[in-house]
């Protein structure tokens, strides 16, 4: 057996460490040695994205890295979105835009958001499908989640002033 | 028709916000892998690499060396239980593990028990099989070919042919076409396609051996009906099972049948006597679980001059891969592919359809579609659409001459369906004036002077769902119903559980709504609980679009039944007979006194604290509903594309769908279904298929090569509705989830086609890729 | 899916990581990007023993100009590409190419050295490269040494690096003023390979004659293929229309495409010609901006 | 899959000299590296393995090579060989058809007719690559039958005309081969497979790496 791999993360603001196997990948390092079971498993081949999470800032397929490459890195999951008790305005968003459906794709599709606000302030209809295009959905169409994150945008925008 | 509710009640025709959401947009759903239980271990499949190979040996001995691994579980051990086999869901048998020999590519060959999903995965490749390939027969056409190998040695007949059947007239139908001034055939091949859910297929057995009790975790579109089978075919006693389908990402018909992994978990904890998870990768759930389609047809039609449609024909292949695991309840092989008469009235039609075995994965399953509509819808709005090129007239002008007209409902179809209710002209009016109809028409005609290639599709659909009325379905023989269990709690607070399941339709909400609406009790007050079989009436599930005609009738009928206690109690605490109040969403009030009134809530509390002599306590109710009927949701789709002649990509410029699907419960859930529905639609119609090389190989077995569309390719759907009550419906619903995925391939088809129809272009088979559009123009000489 | 067991190693400079890859040969394999490196060990279709995580090597990620070049490190991701003011200036062609790399969370991690030190010829800057006349910069235990663009491909992922190199640096010639380029790629939806893609880089003089002039193709034969007959064709003409579609047509006549499931191979000659017209006419359209 | 692929070049070597080596397994597996032959059935039947180690990968194949067909008269042998993946993942076959035309300087012309069947994992994830790889593979074994006519002869052989070489020869992939006999098939079926297996490294979806 490889020799472990301490891997040290601050994950939604808490330190976490474990030791694990080198091959653990950072999908299963956080749903099963984190236990945030809020990010999901939908392909092998690194398509459909439900996996993404945020990593010191930017959205990663976390099925397509090994637990060791996030060592000494900040990890953002759909279980860290919600400040003091309040949705975020994403999260919002999905809620009042009926931007999900069966759920299975929407923390990956909530991260990708993420990022994309923090990057484009104002995007485009535009904008968001091609912020958006690493991640699968089945149920949507898309449509709503569009409008989801629109509905974000205008109230983080709202917010500023 | 339906009473109006407040906002705050939430009754029917309110967009409520979904229930379930919040859970989902913090990443606290519960899917089925997320469960995690004390001890629990983990199962892998080792899978055939061959489509057609016997199987010489099998030898587990280095994987069970390998530390960590604590069974490996094969075909042999299996049939020592009498488990290696078990019935599919229409009247065939399949392998749970190969024995003698695999019939597909990634057929289940073995499984191995570990104790972590690295540890099995590693010892799955350690378990050496020797094959010795045999011929592979992939051509569902040569399957009854005499040289080609006979691939089911179970069966008594010899033969790859598994059914012939035929409805119809064919004596008058063939008489019909003789005498038709004017006729018109397409073959389309309605490809084999995958729901492919975002979440694959799994579960989780735990068998307790100091009770006795088995609880399997599982990704169950019909947790009752598993439930069942698990018992008939495990022997377990049906008490001693529970079958719990947590939160369930996506289903589209793929969490119908039982797979064989779910077998081998529920063995190998009932050996070791610890949790097993098995979880299947997505190349093994494209790959192996129900696939979708694969239905080869042909359809004639023949009309008069005028033309008026006089008769249709239509012959047809069945592809079921290695064994018949169509997931599908009715009493014909072909499920009701019948419908394919479409919206069209007229005297004659004849339909035939045979199924046959090749080396593919098994299936025929029912992909967010009632059992081989969404084939037949394809067929005959592509065969009409064909007519109207052979009559030189608009498309839309064909099928309003041959509409159903509203006046001739109940209509009874010439392949011997009673359509409940339609009007079809009204959901074409609006589309025509949505869309601009006209104003494309002519656009077209400019375009194509300057060359430019633009199509319009339409598609009048006609569905046929909510299964089913016990004279035509059932599940190993159980019929076909549904059920609901509603108790009011003493504040006036209620439960309400189901036999279905919700996959992301959203049940939580609109059953509340349901409820909302007939007892007045606002949808936030009213919990709905699915999907555990301790707990919940037993139902046959949610596919077909079933829940709302089938389930949402069962809630409203136990409401009803509520109401009838609750107005008897109403009486005691008002002093006046019942024939005295009348009822209003929340309330009970004296005839011409509205402020003499007791409120749901208060009935509820009287229900336990304060009864009419002789009333015994409580406010509940149970209901098994079944059918009189099944529902018609139908509607008009029509698709505007641009060509780039360059590439052969289609742009998808704007898309109108009218749906009619009765009354509904909830618009903005209803929406989102149908943009989903719309977007599989538009999928199948230029993207999604499963193939497979002439030596059985599947390509399109992951999502490399099986394309999902994401944002970028989706376009922004523009929906509407008309309002068609089902006259048989308690509140006049129809069903919805399936119609735009039913309604839309042929509007995409038929869309490009017209763009191409000036060139001599009658048909393109899906998925219409770039390239056989580029193809059809190089032919044609648009591109040199 | 589960990836085999490996040794892990993380070197922290271009020395130790060439020095694990001397020592542990073919049984090792360099991590940069791991974008199609991991999904391959996922499928257990790559199983090296040994895992060198180049990741935290420091002062490998940079884009800068310098010698007149734009120098792009060889840990630099495929989205700092995209985020570039300097790509963004100078290179509209390279921002094309990001546009339509995998998806944006795979381009958050995938390198721009390992999206050519893979070799396969449907990555899409191999074909960008050859049409700017990059050179590699790769570092091994001899030393470093410079590999221009059109020497790199060798046959289907296979490349001119030795086995113990390391792409560390990727230089871009900087265009001469009035330059245009672009990038037109087909794929069957985002996140695909091409079904086939052209790059096109231009030069013209005050004249509008072509001076200078590189043809990049992704996905129509074993290596990402320089369309050299297209290119010597349009050298000191006019790039006209009609010139255009004829140096489309050399190119097309160039590619050695193979039929799969991404369309038969005339298709997707039929393809190279179409986009090589794009490419062509929307770089010179980007001369004058 | 299923490929067929032809291939035609002509060397200045007489009919006979070229004959006595196409029909020779156990001398035309000398260019096979890491192949070895397990066992002799008989002369025209072996069983044996392959290692084949592609940058991260290694894979083992087992399987068996044999002549069909070999008509001395008209210079003609058929071949078949298959492997299977020891680790269950598949199987490639390969039915080869060799025939030699005296050509009228002397030289002789050799084509090659073969069929190739590619089944299991390689197959479904590789689909892309296969025509590409297989293509350059039997380039390569064109170019390695000639290297190793050459070596048996003294005169060198005329230029080539029909192969291209599509690859630089790494040092590694001719390391001196244990091998006591094997086949042109044998040879063909592992080149096959290390290009599949280099190609296969690379071919998913995910770019850089």
């Amino acid at each position: 057996m490889a020799k472990k791999q301490l891997v040290r993360v601050k994950v939604n603001g808490h330190e976490r460490q474990a030791e694990v196997e080198p091959r653990l990948l950072l999908v299963h390092f956080i749903r099963e040695v984190l236990g945030l079971r809020g990010t999901h498993v939908g392909c092998d081949t690194s398509h459909c994205g439900a996996c993404t999470v945020v990593l010191d800032g930017k959205t990663v397929k976390s099925c397509t890295m090994f637990a060791p490459q996030a060592d000494g890195c900040e990890l953002l999951t759909v279980e860290g979105l919600m400040r003091n008790g309040t949705l975020h305005p994403l999260q919002e968003g999905f809620k009042e835009e009926h931007g999900l459906q069966c759920g299975f794709c929407t923390p990956g599709m909530l991260m990708s958001s993420y990022v994309l606000l923090q990057k484009n302030k104002k995007p485009t209809e535009e904008d968001i499908r091609w912020g958006i295009s690493g991640n699968l959905c089945r149920c949507t169409g898309y449509q709503n989640i569009v409008k989801a994150v629109l509905y974000a945008a205008a109230k983080m925008e709202g917010g500023a002033k | 028709m339906i009473h109006p509710t407040t906002p705050e009640v939430g009754g029917m025709g309110h967009s409520i916000k979904r229930k379930e959401d919040l859970r989902f947009i913090q990443g606290k759903g519960n899917y089925v892998d997320d469960v995690h239980l004390p001890d629990m271990v983990y199962g892998h499949m080792v899978r055939s690499p061959y489509a057609h190979a016997r199987l010489k040996s099998i030898n587990t001995e280095k994987a069970k060396a390998h530390p960590g691994v604590l069974a490996i579980i094969t075909g042999e051990d299996l049939a020592k239980a009498n488990l290696a086999w078990m019935p599919t869901l229409y009247f065939d048998k399949q392998m749970v593990l190969a024995t003698g020999k695999v019939l597909f590519q990634s057929q289940e060959v073995a499984f191995v028990v570990a104790e972590d999903r690295y540890t099995a995965a590693d010892a799955a490749e350690l378990v050496d099989v020797e094959y010795e390939e045999l011929p592979v027969l992939v051509d569902p056409h040569k399957a009854t070919d005499p040289t080609s190998p006979i691939l089911r040695e179970d069966r008594e007949e010899k033969s790859n042919h598994i059914f012939h059947w035929e409805v119809g007239d064919k004596a008058a139908t063939d008489k019909a076409f003789q005498d038709a001034a004017v006729k018109a055939n397409v073959h389309a091949i309605f490809q084999r396609c995958h729901p492919a859910p975002l979440e694959t297929c799994g579960c989780v057995a735990d068998f307790n051996r100091a009770t006795g009790r088995l609880t399997v975790y599982l990704t169950s579109q019909a947790p009752h009906a598993h439930r069942t089978l698990f018992a008939l075919v495990g022997g377990i006693p049906e008490n001693n099972i529970r079958v719990i389908s947590p939160d369930i990402g996506g289903g589209f018909g793929n969490k119908v049948p039982i797979y064989p992994g779910y077998v081998c978990s529920v063995v190998a904890s009932l050996t070791l006597g610890r949790p097993v998870k098995w979880i299947e990768t997505r190349s093994e759930n494209l790959q192996s679980t129900g696939f979708a389609r694969d239905y080869h047809m042909t359809a004639e039609l023949a009309a008069d001059k005028d033309g008026k449609i006089q008769a249709l024909r239509v012959k047809t292949l069945a592809d079921h891969g290695a064994f018949n695991a169509a997931a599908q309840p009715t009493k014909f092989p072909a499920g009701l592919f019948s419908i394919c008469t479409g919206a069209y009235d007229y005297p004659n039609a004849f339909c035939e359809v045979d199924g046959v075995y090749t080396n593919k994965a098994p299936g025929g399953i029912a992909y967010r579609c009632s059992f081989r509509v969404t084939e037949a819808a394809y067929l005959i709005e592509r065969a009409v659409d064909v007519l109207a090129r052979e009559l030189k007239v608009d498309p839309v002008e064909l099928r309003e001459k041959n509409f159903i007209r509203p006046d001739k409902f109940p209509y009874k179809s010439p392949l011997g369906w009673s359509f409940d209710s339609g009007n079809y002209q009204a959901a074409m009016d609006l589309a025509l004036k949505k869309v601009g109809y006209a104003e494309l028409r002519k656009e077209q005609e400019e375009k194509r002077k300057k060359g430019e290639l633009m199509g319009i599709g339409v598609s009048s659909f006609v569905e046929i769902v909510g299964a089913g009325p016990a004279h035509t379905f059932d599940i190993v023989g159980i019929k076909m119903f549904d059920s609901a269990e509603i108790r009011v709690h003493p504040t006036g607070k209620a439960i309400c559980r189901m036999g279905t399941k919700s996959q992301g339709q959203g049940h939580e909400t609109t059953y509340a709504q349901i409820v909302a609406q007939e007892l007045g009790i606002p949808a936030a007050d009213v919990l709905v609980e699915e999907g555990d079989t301790d707990t919940a009436p037993y139902g046959l599930g949610t596919y077909a679009s079933r829940s709302t005609p089938v389930s949402g009738a069962a809630t409203a009928v136990a409401a009803r039944k509520i109401r009838e206690k609750a107005k008897k109690i109403a009486a005691h605490l008002l002093e006046c007979g019942e024939e005295d109040l009348e009822w209003e969403p929340g309330k009970f009030f004296v005839k011409g006194a509205p402020s003499k009134a007791k409120t749901i809530q208060e009935i509820a509390f009287a229900a336990y604290t304060n009864l009419p002599q002789g009333m015994e306590a409580g406010l509940e109710a149970v209901d098994y509903y079944d059918p009189p009927n099944l529902t018609f949701p139908f509607g008009t789709y029509i698709c505007v594309v641009d060509i780039d002649k360059g590439t052969g990509e289609v742009k998808v410029r704007r898309f109108v769908a009218v749906d009619d699907c009765g009354n509904v419960i909830n618009p903005m859930i209803v929406d989102g279904q149908i943009h989903g529905g719309l977007t599989e639609g538009l999928a199948i119609a230029f993207m999604q298929q499963i193939d497979y090389d002439e030596n059985g190989n599947v390509q399109g077995g992951s999502f490399m090569d099986y394309l999902l569309p994401t944002a970028v390719e989706t376009p922004n759907w523009e929906t509407d509705k008309t309002c068609t009550p089902s006259p048989h419906h308690p509140f006049g619903a129809k069903g919805v989830g399936e119609s735009p995925n039913v309604g839309s391939p042929a509007a995409f088809v038929n869309a490009v086609v017209d763009a191409l129809a000036h060139l001599g272009v009658r048909h393109i088979d899906m998925p219409v890729t770039p390239w056989k559009v580029w193809t059809i123009l190089k032919e044609k000489g648009v591109v040199s | 899916m589960i990836p085999p067991a490996f040794e892990y190693l993380r070197p922290s400079t271009i020395p130790e990581a060439v020095a694990l890859l001397q020592q542990y040969g073919e049984d090792a394999k360099i991590l940069s990007g791991g974008q199609s490196l991991i999904p391959m060990m996922k499928l257990r279709l790559a199983r090296p023993a040994y895992l060198i995580d180049i990741n935290r090597i420091a002062g490998l990620s940079y884009i800068k100009e310098e010698d007149g070049h734009l120098k792009i490190g060889g840990l630099t991701r495929e989205a700092e590409l995209e985020e570039s003011p300097i790509v963004h200036a100078k290179f509209p062609i390279l921002i094309d190419t990001e546009h339509v790399i995998a998806d944006p969370q795979v381009r958050n991690l995938a390198t721009v050295a390992g999206n050519l030190a893979h070799g396969d010829p449907a990555n899409d800057h191999p074909a960008t490269m050859l049409s700017l006349g990059a050179k590699v910069v790769a570092t091994g235990s001899k030393g470093q040494r410079v590999i221009p663009i059109e020497e790199f491909f060798l046959s289907v992922f296979t490349t001119a690096l030795q086995p113990d190199e390391i792409v560390t640096e990727i230089r871009i010639p900087l265009p001469p003023p009035r330059s245009g380029g672009a990038y037109f790629k087909l794929e069957r939806k985002v996140g695909d390979f091409a079904t086939a893609a052209v790059a096109a880089q231009v030069t013209v003089d005050s004249n509008g004659t072509c001076q200078q002039v590189g043809i990049g193709l992704t996905n129509v034969g074993p290596t990402p293929l320089k369309a050299r007959n297209a290119e010597a064709f349009l050298r000191g003409k006019k790039l006209d229309e009609a010139t255009i579609h004829q140096a489309a047509q050399l190119a097309a006549d160039e590619a050695q495409p193979s039929s799969d499931l991404r369309g038969p191979a005339e298709y997707k000659k039929g393809l190279v010609k179409e986009l090589a017209v794009r490419a062509l006419t929307r770089a010179v359209e980007r001369v004058g901006k | 899959m299923a490929l067929r692929i032809e291939k035609t070049f002509q060397v200045s070597q007489p009919i006979e000299k070229v004959w006595g080596l196409l029909s020779d397994l156990a001398k035309v597996a000398s260019c096979v590296p890491g192949a070895q032959i397990t066992e002799k059935i008989d002369v025209k039947t072996y069983k044996g393995s392959i290692r084949v180690k592609v940058g991260p990968s290694l894979t083992d194949y087992k399987g068996e090579v044999q002549i069909l067909r070999l008509d001395t008269q008209n210079h003609e042998i058929e071949i078949q060989g298959k492997g299977q993946d020891v680790r269950g993942r598949g199987s490639a076959s390969m039915t080869m058809t060799g025939k030699l035309v005296a050509l009228n300087e002397g030289g002789t012309e050799v084509t090659s007719i073969s069929e190739v069947n590619v089944v299991g994992i390689l197959a479904q994830m590789g689909s892309r690559v296969i025509t590409e790889v297989s293509n350059i593979m039997f380039d390569k074994f064109s170019r390695n039958f000639q290297d190793l006519l050459q070596q048996s002869a003294d005169p060198p052989p005329v230029a080539n005309a029909t192969t291209v070489d599509t690859a630089a020869p790494s040092p590694r992939n001719h390391p001196p081969a244990p091998i006591e006999g094997g086949s042109i098939a044998w040879q063909a079926i592992k080149q096959m497979f290390r290009s599949w297996l280099r190609a296969l490294k690379s071919l998913f979806l995910g770019q850089g790496a």
